[in-house]
C-alpha cells in the first residue's frame, strides 16, 4: 500500500478502537469500568512482556488485589482510597518474594509456572473461607454486603489509569525506560552497557504485580462481589491476548489491545441481539465471530497494534541534523566536536590503582562442552597502549572478549583489572568498571535509532531515576539533553550525524559498526575491547578507523583490537598477542610478530 | 547481457551466478556478483570477513533470498527454488558454524544426509536411461558411480556410509555418540560427510578449516581435494586464503560483495596485491 | 374460595390499575438474563426454554388482554462484569418493565443491585444462594432455597431408612455446590445423623473413585452426593462402580431426565428432593410437560420448569398491577399469593423467597417418583 | 494423617491403580501438545479443542452409528488430525514468518479453539453425553474377589494405551526416517533445510501425529469419564499443561511419566491426607511450582529452562 496510507494506517486503527469504546461507553457507562480496569491488566501484562518476560501471574496477583482490598475495606473498615494501595502493596510483597527464584525461568517456562501461580492463588481462596468467603464467594451471603464492597466511582478508575498511562510514558523517555527497551533488544548487549538486567527484570515483574493488584482491587469495589472462578485460567489468557494484540513494543499497545478486544464482544452482542431471526438462537455466533478477529488480527499484525506505529517511520525523530557527510569524507571531520564528544574527558576520570597492572590474564581457559577454545592463555596490558589480538578465525579471540567483559567465566585462571580479579563478576559491572567493546557479529539495538543506541552507551553516568522522570525534574531534562548532545557529538565525530535518526538495523554494514563503536566510546570507557571494527569497511573506512583508534589512544583510552586487516593491525598497534586453537603462540611488537616462524606457520598460512 | 562476456564464463559451468545480490534490511552484503563454476573444478571465494562470502553461498542454497540476480545450476534457474528442492537438484552446503543436529547421533546425522536420496534413485534410473539412448552426452562421474551402485546393489546409502566412514575413520569409531559431543574438528568431518551424503554434484564449503589446528586444516584440504577427484564440483569459501588457492583450480577474490579480482588460483596465488591485502607478506 | 380470592385481587388492582400512571401497553418487554453460552448454560438454555414456551402461551391465551409479552433475551456468558453491562442494557435501553435471571447466584450478587437501584423487579428462577433476596426490595426468586429443601427430603430418608451414619461428597470450589453440601452438613446434625466422612471435588476432576472409596470405607448408612448435572452422571456412576450400595441422597443437580437418560442403572433408586419433577401431578405442571414436549421434543428439566413458572408468576403480577410501572409490577409480585404453577400453589414469603410444596423423590424403573 | 488406611494393602494398591490410571488419562492428553512445543516450540492451546471435538466424532461413530470402539477410535483420531492439519494451514503456518514471535501463533491458538469450542456448544449442546455400555462394559473386575483391588476396563485400556502410544510414539521418533527427520527440523531448521527436508512437510506430519494423539486421548478420557461436553477440554488443559511441564516440554515420555506422577500425588492425597480432596489442587500445583525452581526442565527434561 501506498506510504501515505502505511503512515497512516495505525492511527486510522487506533482511532477506530478509541471510537468504538468511546461509544459503547457512553452508550453504557457501565462498561466503562471493565473497559479502564482491561486497560490496567494489559498494563500489567506489559511490564513484564516489555522486558520479555512471558509472565500469566498478573490475573493470580489481580484475585489477590482484589481480596486483599475486599478483605481491608469490609472487614476492617479501612477507606478504599486506603486500602485499595494497600492491596497493590501486598501484591508487591508477594512479587518480591517469588520473584527472585521465579524469574530465573524463560519463556514458556515462566509462563506455566506463573499460571501455576495463579491456581495457587485461587484454590487459597477456596480454602480460606473464613476470610475470603470460600467458594461461595466474597458477596452477601459471606459477610461482604454490596453496600460495603460497591465504593468507587468510575471517575476515580479513570484517574488512575491516566495516572498510570503517564507513569508508563514519562518512564518510556527516561533513563530506565531506555534500557529496558535495549533489554527487550538485545539483554546481553545491555549487559556489556553497564546495565543490571536482572535488576530491571525483578522491577518489571513489581511493577506487574502492583498494577495488576491495583486493577484487581479496582475490579472489586467496582463489581460489588467476587468469587474464585473471576481471575482462573482463561481470565490469565485474557490478560496475556490484550497485551499481545496491542503489541509489547510501546505502552500505549496493550491498552489499545484491551480496548479493542473488550469492545468486540460487546459490540458483536448489541449488533447480534437486535438481528433477526435465527441469530436471536445462535448464542455463540458472537464468541465464534470474536476468536474469529482474534486470529485474523494477529496474524495480519504479528507484531501487535503497537508494532504497526514502529513501522510508520519516527516522526521527528530528534533535534539537529547535522547536514550529511559522505562516509568517504572520512571520519575526523568535525574534529571541533571532539572534546565535547567526551572521549577527551575519559583520561580525566583517572582512578586509583596506579603501579598495579592495568590488565592482566593470568593462565585463562574456557571449553565448550569437549572443545577447549581458550587454553592458559596470559599476558598483560599496559595503559594507555594499542594491542592487537590475531590469529586465524576460531582460535578464540572472541572467547577471550567475552570472558574479559565478562559475559561468560573463565573455566579458569584470573582476569585482574586494576589489581582487582574480575573473573567470574556479571558484566554489568564489569562494564561499569570502565571496559567497553564492541562485537564481530553487530549486536545493535536494531529497532533503537542510531542516536538512541548512543545513549544507552551513556547508562552508567546518567543519575536520574524513575522518579526524576515522573517528576519531570529539570536535572534529569537537562541530563537528557546532555546525553543526547554527547551521543551526536560522538556520532558526528564518527560521520553518522546525518543518520542518527534511522533505526539502527536499517543501516549499511560500516555504519552500523561505526554505531557500535561509538555506542561503546559513549561509556567513556579506560579499556575499549574491539572485535573485527575494520570487517565490512573499505579500505578508506578503514585507514580512518586506523586514524580514529590512534587518535582515541591519544585521549588516554586503552584499546585492545581483534582484526584481520594486517595492515591496519601493523600501522596502528603497539603490541600484538597471537593465538592460534587457543593458546597463545607469540607476543610483541608488530615486526617480530610478523617475523615469528610459528605466526606465519598457523595464520599467515605459510606452508 | 554483456556479464555473458566476462572471462571465466565462455563455457557455460555447472553454476552460473549473475548480478546476485544480497540485503539484510540496510545492510548490501551482496552487490551484483557474477561468476561461474566448471564441473569438475575446485572454486575458492577469499576475501575479508563481511566481504559478502557466507551471503553469497547463503544465496545460492536458498537459505538467504537473493535480492536480485540469478542463479543458473545445471541449466535451471534455481533462484527462487525452495532449500529442499535445491539440495533435491544435487547442490548441498555444508554451512559456516557446522550446523550440525547436535541431539542427534553421528549415525542419525550422517542418515538425514542421505534424507533425498530415495526419491534420487528414481533420478538415477532416468539418467540411465538417458545414457543408454544418448551415449554421447557428458555425465559427471558420481551419476556415473550412482548408476553402477543402482546396477550392482540396492543399496547405495550403505555403501556412501562405508565410503564416508573410511574418508573419516573418526566418525565410524564415534557412529552412535551425539553429534553435540564431537570435537570442533570431527563436527567439521561430520557436516562434510553428511552433505556428501546426498551424492551432491556441486558441494558449498563454508570455512571448512575455521577453528582447526593446522595439522587438521591440511587433513581438511586434503579430504576436499579428495572429494572433487571423485568427480564432485567444489565451491569454497575460505579464510585461509593461500591454503584455499592451492587446492582450488579458479579464485574470486570478494570485497564489499563485489568481485575483486577471479582468476586461476596459481595466478592470484602471486598477484600481488591479492598477497598484501589477503596473503600477508610472506 | 380461590375463585373469590382471585376476584378480590381483580377488585384491589382494578383500583390500583386505574390509579397507576403507566397503563398496559400493546407490548410489554420482559428482560431474560441467562448464561446460554459456557460451561453453565445447561441450566440458562433449558431455562430459556422455558420462559419462550410460557410466553408463548401467555400470549396465545391473551392473559394480559390485549397487550403482548416482548422477552428480550441476553447472555450474561456467567460473568459478573456481563451481567452487570446487559442489565444496565436491558434497563436503560431496552426499557425492559422486569428481568427473570441471572442463572447462577454469583452473577445475581453482582447484577441485581443495578436492578435495585434502578427499580426494576428481577426474578431469578435459579439462584438458590443464601442472601440473594436479602440484596434489595426488587429482588425475588421462585427456586426454592436449598435450606427449604433438604431438611423435608432427609427426614422422608430418616423415616425409611434409620440411617446413623452418612458421608458427603461435593464440588469444592462451586458456590451452588458448596452451599447445598452446607445446608446438608447443618441439617444431618440437626437430625442427629453423624457424617463420618466428608470429601470433595473442583472443577475439572473426572475421576471420583478415590474420594468415593475413602467414604465408602467409613461403612456410612446414607452417601449424600453434591454435584452439578455435568458431574452427577459419572459421581453417581463411579459411586455404584466401586460397589457402593447404601442410599444415595442427591442435590438438586440430580434432579435432571440427563440423569435417567445417561445414568439408568446407577440412578435406580435414587433419592432427590425437589419442588418440581417431571412425573409431577399438578395439573399446571402435567400441562406444561406437555407443551414442552410437543415444543421442543424433550424431556423438560427442573430449571425449565422454574422458569416457566416464573414468567407466569411476573405476568399475572403484571395483570393484577394492570400498569407496566415497575414500582407497580413489584408491588404485585409481593402480593402475589397461591397462583397456580408448575411448582404448585406458589406465594413469596416476606423476604421475597418461594412458598411453595418440596417433595422427596426416588428413581424407580427410570422415572421420578414420589418418594414414601 | 489418617494412619488407619496404611494398614489395609488392599486400599493402598487400590489407590495406586486409581492413580495411575488417572495420570495416564493426564498424560494421554499430554502427549501431542508436548509432542508439538518439541518441534516448534510453541504451545498449541487450540489442542484441548482438537481432543473434545474427537471425543464428539468418537460418540457420533459409537454412540450414534453403533460401531465398535476399534472403529470410533480410528475415527476419532482420524478427525484428530484432519483438525490439526487444518489449525497448522490457518492458525500456524501464517504465523511462521519474519517478525512474528511466538507468542502470537499462541495467541491464534487462543483464537482458534474459541471458536471450536463455541461451535460445538452450537451444534452439540452442552448436555453431558456418554458411551453406551456396549461400547466398553463399564462393570469392573474385582482382582482377589470382591472386597479386593478393584478394576475397570476402561482403566485397563487407558493404561494400557498409554504405555503403547509411549511406546510407540517413542520409537517412531527414534527409529523412522520421518521421525528422525522431525527430530532434525525439531534440533535446527537451518540445518535441516539444508540436508534437503521439507520443513513445513514435516511439521505437517507433526501436527497430523499429534492430532491423531489428540483423538485417542478425547475417547480415552470420554470412556473413562463419561462426560462428553464441550467444556471436557478447557478442563483437563491447564492439567495436562502442568504434565507436560513436569516431564520436560517436548519430552514424550515425560508426559507420560509427568502425568503418572501427578496422578498418583492427587490421588494419594485424596486418600491418606486429612482433607486431603480440599487441598490436592494446591499440593499438585505446589509440587509443580517447586520442581520447576528445583528443576526447570522437568523431571525429564534436557530441554533449557533457564535464562542463559
Amino acid at each position: 500500500m501506498s506510504e501515505a496510507r502505511r503512515r497512516a494506517s495505525p492511527y486510522i486503527v487506533a482511532a477506530l478502537i478509541v471510537a468504538a469504546d468511546a461509544y459503547l461507553c457512553i452508550k453504557n457507562p457501565q462498561d466503562l469500568d471493565r473497559l479502564l480496569i482491561n486497560a490496567m491488566l494489559a498494563l500489567s501484562a506489559f511490564a513484564t512482556l516489555h522486558a520479555r518476560l512471558l509472565s500469566l501471574a498478573s490475573a493470580g496477583f489481580a484475585a489477590i488485589g482484589a481480596y486483599a482490598s475486599a478483605i481491608l475495606a469490609v472487614k476492617l473498615g479501612l477507606p478504599v482510597y486506603l486500602s485499595i494501595p494497600a492491596a497493590a502493596l501486598v501484591c508487591g510483597l508477594v512479587a518480591l518474594v517469588i520473584g527472585l527464584p521465579v524469574l530465573r525461568l524463560k519463556d514458556v517456562y515462566l509462563a506455566i509456572c506463573t499460571l501455576g501461580f495463579g491456581e495457587i492463588v485461587r484454590v487459597s481462596i477456596i480454602l480460606l473461607p473464613g476470610l475470603t468467603g470460600g467458594s461461595t464467594g466474597a458477596n452477601l451471603s459471606t459477610g461482604f454486603a454490596y453496600e460495603a464492597m460497591k465504593k468507587t466511582k468510575t471517575w476515580t478508575l479513570a484517574l488512575a489509569l491516566a495516572f498510570l498511562c503517564y507513569l508508563f510514558w514519562a518512564a518510556s523517555r527516561s533513563r530506565a525506560g531506555r534500557a529496558l527497551r535495549a533489554i527487550r533488544e538485545n539483554s546481553e548487549a545491555a549487559e556489556t552497557m553497564g546495565i543490571d538486567v536482572v535488576a530491571y527484570k525483578n522491577m518489571a515483574f513489581l511493577a506487574s504485580a502492583l498494577i495488576a493488584g491495583l486493577a484487581g482491587a479496582f475490579y472489586a469495589h467496582s463489581v460489588g462481589s467476587l468469587d474464585n472462578g473471576d481471575f482462573k485460567f482463561n481470565r490469565a489468557v485474557d490478560i496475556l491476548g490484550y497485551a499481545v494484540l496491542g503489541g509489547s513494543g510501546a505502552w500505549f499497545g496493550p491498552t489499545l489491545g484491551a480496548g479493542f478486544l473488550t469492545a468486540l464482544p460487546i459490540l458483536l452482542r448489541d449488533l447480534l441481539g437486535s438481528a433477526i431471526g435465527f441469530l436471536k438462537n445462535f448464542a455463540q455466533l458472537p464468541n465464534i465471530l470474536n476468536g474469529l478477529a482474534l486470529m485474523l488480527v494477529i496474524i495480519f499484525a504479528p507484531g501487535g497494534i503497537a508494532a504497526l506505529f514502529a513501522r510508520a517511520p519516527v516522526r521527528g525523530a530528534f533535534l539537529s541534523v547535522p547536514p550529511p557527510l559522505a562516509p568517504a569524507a572520512g571520519i575526523t571531520d568535525k574534529v571541533g566536536v571532539a572534546d565535547k564528544a567526551g572521549v577527551a574527558e575519559a583520561p580525566a576520570r583517572r582512578a586509583g590503582a596506579e603501579g598495579k597492572p592495568f590488565l592482566s590474564l593470568k593462565g585463562v581457559s574456557r571449553s565448550f562442552g569437549g572443545v577447549e577454545a581458550l587454553a592458559q592463555v596470559s599476558f598483560d596490558l599496559e595503559e594507555g597502549k594499542i594491542y592487537g589480538l590475531i590469529g586465524p578465525n576460531g582460535a578464540g579471540k572472541t572467547t577471550l572478549i567475552n570472558l574479559v567483559s565478562g559475559l561468560m567465566p573463565p573455566s579458569s585462571g584470573k582476569i585482574e583489572w586494576l589489581g582487582r580479579e574480575i573473573q567470574g563478576r556479571r558484566a554489568h559491572r564489569i562494564a561499569r568498571s570502565g571496559i567497553a567493546r564492541s562485537y564481530q557479529n553487530i549486536q545493535l539495538f536494531g529497532e533503537m535509532s542510531a542516536l538512541e543506541n548512543v545513549i544507552v552507551g551513556r547508562h552508567t553516568h546518567m543519575r536520574s531515576g524513575l522518579a526524576a522522570a515522573w517528576l519531570r525534574l529539570p536535572s534529569q531534562k537537562r541530563e537528557e539533553a546532555e546525553a543526547r548532545e554527547e551521543a551526536m557529538g560522538l556520532l558526528s565525530r564518527l560521520a553518522l550525524g546525518s543518520i542518527a535518526g534511522q533505526e539502527a538495523s536499517k543501516l549499511s554494514y560500516g555504519d552500523q559498526r561505526r554505531v557500535e563503536i561509538a555506542r561503546a566510546l559513549a561509556m567513556r570507557p579506560r579499556l575499549l575491547l574491539l572485535d573485527e571494527p575494520a570487517a565490512g569497511m573499505n579500505e578508506i573506512e578503514t585507514a580512518a578507523l586506523g586514524d580514529f583508534i590512534l587518535e582515541l589512544q591519544g585521549h588516554g583510552v586503552t584499546i585492545l583490537v581483534v582484526e584481520h586487516h594486517m595492515d591496519l593491525i601493523m600501522k596502528i598497534c603497539d603490541e600484538i598477542v597471537v593465538l592460534n586453537f587457543g593458546r597463545k603462540i607469540a607476543e610483541g611488537p608488530p615486526q617480530a610478530v610478523a617475523r615469528d616462524e610459528a605466526v606465519l606457520e598457523a595464520y599467515l598460512g605459510r606452508a | 547481457m554483456d556479464k555473458l562476456f566476462e572471462p571465466g564464463l565462455e563455457e557455460a559451468g555447472l553454476l552460473e551466478v549473475r548480478n546476485l545480490e544480497v540485503r539484510y534490511g540496510g545492510i548490501e552484503a551482496v552487490r551484483g556478483l557474477s561468476f561461474s563454476v566448471a564441473a569438475g573444478s575446485i572454486v575458492a571465494v577469499i576475501g575479508a570477513n563481511g566481504a559478502g562470502k557466507s551471503s553469497t553461498l547463503l544465496a545460492i542454497s536458498g537459505l538467504v533470498r537473493a535480492a536480485g540476480g540469478s542463479v543458473l545450476f545445471d541449466g535451471r534457474d534455481i533462484a527462487a527454488l525452495r532449500p529442499d528442492r535445491i539440495v533435491r537438484a544435487g547442490l548441498v552446503q555444508v554451512p559456516e558454524g557446522r550446523a550440525i543436529l547436535a541431539p542427534l547421533t553421528v549415525a542419525e546425522n550422517l542418515e538425514l544426509g542421505g534424507w533425498t536420496r530415495h526419491q534420487k534413485v528414481a533420478l538415477h534410473q532416468k539418467v540411465a536411461l538417458h545414457q543408454k539412448v544418448a551415449l554421447h552426452q557428458k555425465v559427471a562421474l558420481h551419476q556415473k558411480v550412482a548408476l553402477h551402485q543402482k546396477m550392482t546393489s540396492d543399496d547405495g546409502i550403505a555403501k556412501d556410509l562405508s565410503r564416508v566412514y573410511a574418508l573419516f575413520p573418526r566418525l565410524a569409531e564415534r557412529s552412535r555418540q551425539l553429534a553435540g559431543s564431537l570435537s570442533g574438528g570431527e563436527q567439521q568431518m561430520l557436516a562434510i560427510g553428511r552433505a556428501l551424503m546426498a551424492r551432491p554434484k556441486l558441494l558449498l564449503l563454508d570455512e571448512p578449516s575455521m577453528g582447526l589446528a593446522p595439522k587438521l586444516v591440511a587433513a581438511i584440504f586434503e579430504t576436499i581435494a579428495e572429494i572433487r577427484r571423485a568427480g564432485t564440483t567444489i565451491l569454497l569459501v575460505e579464510q585461509n586464503a593461500r591454503q584455499a588457492l592451492r587446492i582450488a583450480d579458479r579464485g574470486l577474490v570478494l570485497s564489499h560483495g563485489r568481485l575483486l579480482k577471479e582468476g586461476k588460483s596459481d595466478e592470484l596465488l602471486c598477484d600481488p596485491s591479492v598477497v598484501e591485502a589477503f596473503l600477508g607478506k610472506a | 374460595m380461590k375463585a373469590k380470592r382471585t376476584f378480590l385481587c381483580v377488585a384491589v388492582f382494578a383500583a390500583a390499575a386505574a390509579a397507576s400512571a403507566a397503563p398496559l401497553s400493546s407490548s410489554i418487554k420482559i428482560g431474560v438474563v441467562e448464561t446460554l453460552t459456557g460451561d453453565n448454560s445447561a441450566y440458562g438454555i433449558s431455562i430459556r426454554k422455558g420462559i419462550e414456551l410460557a410466553a408463548q402461551e401467555i400470549n396465545a391465551s391473551k392473559l394480559l388482554g390485549g397487550s403482548q409479552l416482548a422477552l428480550v433475551v441476553a447472555d450474561d456468558k456467567a460473568d459478573k462484569q456481563e451481567g452487570i453491562s446487559v442489565f444496565t442494557k436491558l434497563i436503560n435501553d431496552e426499557k425492559v418493565a422486569a428481568i427473570i435471571g441471572p442463572t447462577l447466584s454469583g452473577t445475581a450478587f453482582a447484577a441485581d443491585p443495578i436492578a435495585q437501584k434502578a427499580g426494576v423487579p428481577v426474578l431469578g428462577t435459579s439462584t438458590t444462594a443464601v442472601g440473594i433476596t436479602a440484596m434489595g426490595d426488587y429482588i425475588f426468586r421462585d427456586s426454592l432455597p436449598q435450606a427449604a429443601v433438604i431438611p423435608g427430603t432427609l427426614a422422608a430418608v430418616i423415616a425409611k431408612y434409620k440411617p446413623q451414619k452418612a458421608a458427603l461428597l461435593f464440588q469444592a470450589d462451586q458456590e451452588y455446590s458448596k452451599s447445598e453440601a452446607d445446608v446438608f452438613k447443618a441439617s444431618l446434625a440437626k437430625l442427629g445423623i453423624q457424617l463420618v466422612g466428608s470429601e470433595s471435588y473442583s472443577k475439572g476432576d473426572s475421576d471420583f473413585r478415590t474420594q468415593l472409596q475413602k467414604l465408602s470405607s467409613k461403612k456410612p448408612d446414607i452417601l449424600v452426593l453434591c454435584s452439578l448435572v455435568g458431574e452427577a452422571i459419572p459421581v453417581l456412576q463411579q459411586a455404584r462402580e466401586i460397589g457402593i450400595a447404601v442410599p444415595i441422597v442427591g442435590g438438586n443437580g440430580f434432579n435432571s431426565p440427563n440423569i435417567l437418560k445417561n445414568a439408568p442403572e446407577a440412578s435406580e433408586g435414587l433419592i432427590v428432593g425437589s419442588s418440581w419433577f417431571i412425573d409431577s401431578k399438578v395439573s399446571a405442571s402435567t400441562a406444561f410437560v406437555a407443551a414442552f414436549r410437543k415444543k421442543y421434543g424433550g424431556d423438560p428439566d427442573q430449571f425449565a420448569s422454574q422458569g416457566y413458572a416464573g414468567l407466569y408468576i411476573v405476568a399475572n403480577a403484571i395483570k393484577n398491577a394492570g400498569s407496566i410501572d415497575r414500582a407497580a409490577i413489584r408491588d404485585a409480585l409481593v402480593k402475589i399469593h397461591g397462583l397456580d404453577t408448575t411448582l404448585g400453589p406458589f406465594s413469596f414469603d416476606e423476604n421475597r423467597d418461594p412458598i411453595c410444596q418440596s417433595v422427596p423423590l426416588t428413581v424407580k424403573a427410570g422415572k421420578y417418583v414420589l418418594f414414601q | 494423617m489418617d494412619l488407619s488406611f496404611f494398614a489395609d494393602p488392599v486400599f493402598l494398591v487400590q489407590n495406586l491403580v486409581d492413580g495411575l490410571s488417572r495420570g495416564a488419562l493426564y498424560g494421554v492428553f499430554a502427549m501431542g501438545f508436548t509432542l508439538i512445543f518439541g518441534v516448534l516450540d510453541i504451545l498449541n492451546l487450540a489442542h484441548a479443542a482438537t481432543f473434545m471435538w474427537c471425543a464428539f466424532a468418537g460418540w457420533f461413530v459409537m454412540a450414534a452409528g453403533g460401531l465398535p470402539l476399534p472403529l470410533g477410535l480410528a475415527a476419532a483420531m482420524l478427525a484428530g488430525a484432519a483438525i490439526a492439519l487444518v489449525l497448522e494451514l490457518l492458525a500456524f503456518r501464517p504465523l511462521r514468518r519474519e517478525g512474528a514471535d511466538k507468542l502470537s501463533s499462541m495467541i491464534s491458538s487462543i483464537g482458534a479453539s474459541l471458536i471450536m469450542v463455541s461451535v460445538a456448544e452450537a451444534a452439540f449442546g452442552v448436555q453431558t453425553r456418554r458411551f453406551p455400555d456396549k461400547v466398553l462394559d463399564p462393570k469392573p473386575f474385582f482382582i482377589g474377589g470382591s472386597g479386593g483391588v478393584r478394576i475397570s476396563r476402561a482403566q485397563i485400556l487407558i493404561l494400557a494405551a498409554s504405555i503403547v502410544l509411549m511406546v510407540g510414539l517413542g520409537l517412531f521418533i527414534r527409529r523412522t526416517r520421518m521421525g528422525k527427520a522431525i527430530r532434525a527440523v525439531a534440533a535446527n531448521q537451518k540445518a535441516a533445510r539444508l540436508l534437503g527436508i521439507d520443513v513445513n512437510g514435516v511439521i505437517v506430519v507433526t501436527f497430523l501425529v499429534a492430532g491423531a494423539l489428540a483423538g485417542a486421548a478425547g475417547i480415552l478420557v470420554a470412556l473413562l469419564t463419561n462426560n462428553i461436553v464441550p467444556g471436557m477440554g478447557g478442563q483437563i488443559e491447564l492439567r495436562g499443561l502442568a504434565v507436560v511441564i513436569l516431564g520436560g516440554m517436548g519430552n514424550i515420555e515425560g508426559a507420560v511419566v509427568g502425568g503418572f506422577l501427578l496422578g498418583l500425588v492427587e490421588t494419594l492425597t485424596i486418600a491418606y491426607l486429612p482433607g486431603g480432596s480440599d487441598i490436592k489442587d494446591a499440593i499438585a500445583f505446589l509440587i509443580l511450582f517447586l520442581i520447576l525452581l528445583v528443576k526447570p526442565n522437568g523431571i525429564m527434561g534436557r530441554g533449557k529452562a533457564e535464562r542463559a
